[in-house]
């Protein structure tokens, strides 16, 4: 059997989505990581809980939501609550598994920015959105998935701005700042996976996507990117993963994502 | 009993120069209809708080009525950057706009202290950020128990709150279901509130997931149906999700959001986005 | 997901002796079939936590199953005294009883923090009374932006937290409505957790006002038709007011309680009450 | 028109009633503040609203409820609520008007004790309920009603214990101790009222319920009571008061109240 043709950004959803335990509580973002969720949930993972930052408690949703407050998250939700009571009562105690995370910058220990790009803070070059959610997010949930696109503009030796904490600049600095999730345990890229060394901590290339090379994911890193002995390959995409993927993003053609 | 106003009046007798006003919504039921009627009665130096400005804190922002941003994630959900709070930011354009900036869990703590009628809140957050260096709204506290140190922030308590809703009944007591966000602590932490509703009924009927802000903590009430459009009443309309990329490029141009200005709002008796 | 035990299965693995064990429910939903489990598995040397101590826990405490009551009101609502509790206070009978007292404000709070993962929690409370000097557990903290002085509580974690409610659903998903009190705020903060329903169906139907637990922050649930008795389960079932009436005459005797204990507890395989 | 008998209880209720605005939010506790305020509701005060620290918002039950946690609270609420919730963001911000407060001993400033009696506070000659939602009810109400019957064992030189604050030890000590409520206004009793001097904040006899004397009054009280020059005497119950009353004790004959 041949494998189907796909891009890397569908590799890169597909990664995310396997990387999502069947029956984990997820906090899920819009964009790639509701993607991701939603796939999974069709998938290997039916018990997948989904939670969105507007309060929707187990959204089960019939298309991909086109922004976190979408209705259809309510309409399907086991639970609808205060946005206050998402944070204290949900996401801080840590009772949530796995959390998503992308920014426009991420560094060697998986911290990120999302708030300035160049300058200082008071007279940036760009303006990002900002933290939203994701402080509290790196913090405590269970563990982390960074999903980024690798370039060198973004896979950067030093942050403009720590948004939100990956293990800061060495093992122990979690623990040291009082974060009780274990950090971001992978960053999916379309280029391959990042994994932390478990002696330091530091990024490491394990698994490359399919058809992509050690020296192309060097070159789309602004540090010298350790990479393991022998990285694995990523397993390419199912038919049926790409089926439920492009039928998913169907359901949002026209909207935003 | 809260009074029941025109929108006009309301903005008119409520929202003063200066003032600190929270319009809030979380992508559901978003107060858009309040927030052209401040631009209309070209209220200034108003200091804006709003856990997720979107487009109508764009408009505000780029109309000159904000001195300042109490915010915790600015952008346009689901399409990038709000190009108007950038210009403010990055070129004071139309004029210097302050920042103070917190995340998500800060900002819902925030409105709830404020709520809550204390001078502040602890949380588990900011550790390890650069959040903390650029205000002095974060700050660290011990625990007088087990001495572990945790993040505090002030309450906000804004001199006004608007909110849109489903529904309010004769006497302005308000009822909205769907997600509802931060806006029941948004009411309880302003020194007046204006809810803005669908429509004015005369018994409000119990929903599964609904809030209810009885009458006598609602300083006034507004019927404007489609108060929230682009964004969405549940039970009422969908968002309209093109608008919010049609915003990315009016936004975009300091000359076209002017156009946009004078036509959509200043032109408009009332505006229909 | 939650699993879906037997009672007697479910006290037997989640509560052990020695625990802090919190019985919640504010007049409406009380789950006294789990307490009279409890009693007939004669555990012992448990901290009790509620903020509203009545009848099954005077029943807890004059059978001897607890070392420490942690509380804010111990009382026969609407009656008067609980007699067991008195005399476990007053006379150490059937064993010393320590407690630790505080304010309805004060343990809602305690709760709240418990639910947050913080270890603490601040309120306007306890000012001027006498109650901060018999605990440790009150203590006060300066606000770091306003310099004004508040109280400062301990989250309580209890080991398992124990509640009552209308429905679950096979997964173990739980629905209650009407006055639902802390319990919501009771299983979060506690370790483990069991729920009993008075019935499992195939699916949850929103109803307004309801609170949902899902499965997955549960850890057992057990059917109990009646587990709430003498108290009531709205939709289901009446409060018995005058079982609160008798109660005062059954626990005011030492010997007509044991009577009841040997005759309705352990004589009994499930007590009706 | 001659006046209706009546019992020195019912002119207590009906004191107690009177005091309550049309229009007010009322933090209401079961037995005689109950009834009190459904009976203003049903009298001069249609508007008056109803909170029961259950979490029940705006109740309006159509008999009287027979606990704090009534279902006929829950369904006549304009909003159920969280424990919590009723605690913080209601009462704790000062939005409540008025709040009912009884106990087993007050003081000459209306400090209230519902803990314990006699010996100290590990080994009490009784032991009483404890605070419940008194002493925050006590500091963050706009004021407090007191309602107690007199007698020198609860009207007392020096209370056991304090559980609530009504004006400490002078004037000015509620504002030192950072309470913002008035404090109590009125004690209502069964022999009269009692309310704070304008100066000193010591409970002083400023009306006296028909039929009963100074004197009564002044030895039912365990110090020597300050007494207005000329109390007043309560205007006697109307005939709508006690028939409204006697039809609310009737709808819970044979409950508890």
């Amino acid at each position: 059997m041949s494998s189907p043709e796909f891009t890397a950004d569908e590799m890169m959803t597909i990664g995310a989505a396997r990387s999502l335990r069947d029956g984990a509580a997820c906090f899920v973002g819009i964009g790639l990581p509701s993607t991701a969720a939603n796939l999974a949930r069709r998938t290997h993972a039916p018990n997948l809980v989904l939670i969105y930052e507007s309060g929707t408690l187990g959204a089960k949703p019939g298309r991909l939501p086109l922004s976190i407050g979408d209705g259809v998250l309510a309409d399907t939700a086991d639970s609808v609550i205060s946005v206050p009571e998402i944070f204290n009562y949900w996401l801080q105690p840590g009772r949530i598994d796995t959390g998503f995370l992308g920014g426009a910058q991420v560094d060697r220990f998986g911290n990120i920015n999302t708030t300035v790009i160049g300058g200082d803070y008071a007279n940036p070059k760009v303006r990002l959105p900002g933290a939203g959610g994701a402080p509290e997010i790196a913090a405590s949930c269970g563990e982390v998935l960074i999903v980024m696109r690798m370039s060198p503009r973004s896979f950067v030796e030093k942050l403009d701005f720590i948004t939100s904490v990956g293990y800061g600049t060495a093992k122990g600095d979690r623990e040291a700042l009082g974060l009780r999730g274990r950090g971001p345990v992978k960053v999916i890229t379309d280029l391959g996976v990042l994994e932390p060394d478990a002696d330091t901590c530091e990024l490491t290339l394990t698994q490359l996507s399919p058809g992509a090379t050690v020296e192309q994911a060097r070159e789309a890193v602004g540090w010298p990117l350790k990479v393991l002995d022998e990285p694995t390959v990523q397993q390419t995409p199912t038919e049926t993963e790409l089926k439920v993927l492009r039928e998913l993003k169907a359901t949002i053609a026209g909207g935003t994502e | 009993m809260a009074r029941i106003l025109q929108l006009d009046e309301a903005i008119a007798e409520l929202v003063h120069d200066g003032d600190a006003v929270a319009l809030e919504g979380f992508t559901h039921l978003i107060p858009v209809a309040a927030g052209h009627e401040i631009i209309r009665q070209r209220r200034k130096d108003l200091t804006l708080i709003r856990m997720t400005p979107d487009i109508v804190y764009d408009q505000l922002i780029g109309a000159g009525c904000a001195r300042k941003l109490i915010f915790s994630w600015g952008g346009n959900p689901g399409v990038g950057s709000l190009h108007r709070f950038r210009d403010a930011i990055q070129n004071s354009w139309p004029v210097p706009l302050e920042i103070e900036e917190h995340s998500h869990a800060g900002m819902a703590n925030r409105y709830a202290a404020g709520a809550s009628g204390l001078p502040f809140a602890v949380l588990r957050g900011y550790a390890g950020t650069d959040l903390p260096e650029q205000t002095d709204t974060i700050k660290t506290i011990e625990c007088p128990f087990t001495g572990e140190r945790l993040a505090a922030v002030p309450a906000v308590n804004p001199d006004v709150g608007i909110i849109h809703a489903q529904q309010a009944d004769r006497a302005g007591s308000v009822q909205m279901w769907g997600i509802t966000g931060v806006q029941k602590e948004t009411v309880l932490a302003s020194a007046r509130s204006l809810v803005t509703v669908e429509e004015i009924v005369d018994e409000l009927t119990p929903r599964p997931g609904a809030v209810v802000l009885p009458q006598w903590v609602v300083t006034a009430v507004a019927e404007v149906p489609g108060g929230a459009v682009p964004s969405y009443a549940q039970g009422y309309y969908e968002r309209d999700n093109a608008y919010y990329q049609q915003w990315d490029l009016i936004g975009r141009d300091r000359e076209q959001f002017e156009s946009w200005l004078e036509t959509e709002v200043f032109g408009a008796e009332r505006s229909t986005r």
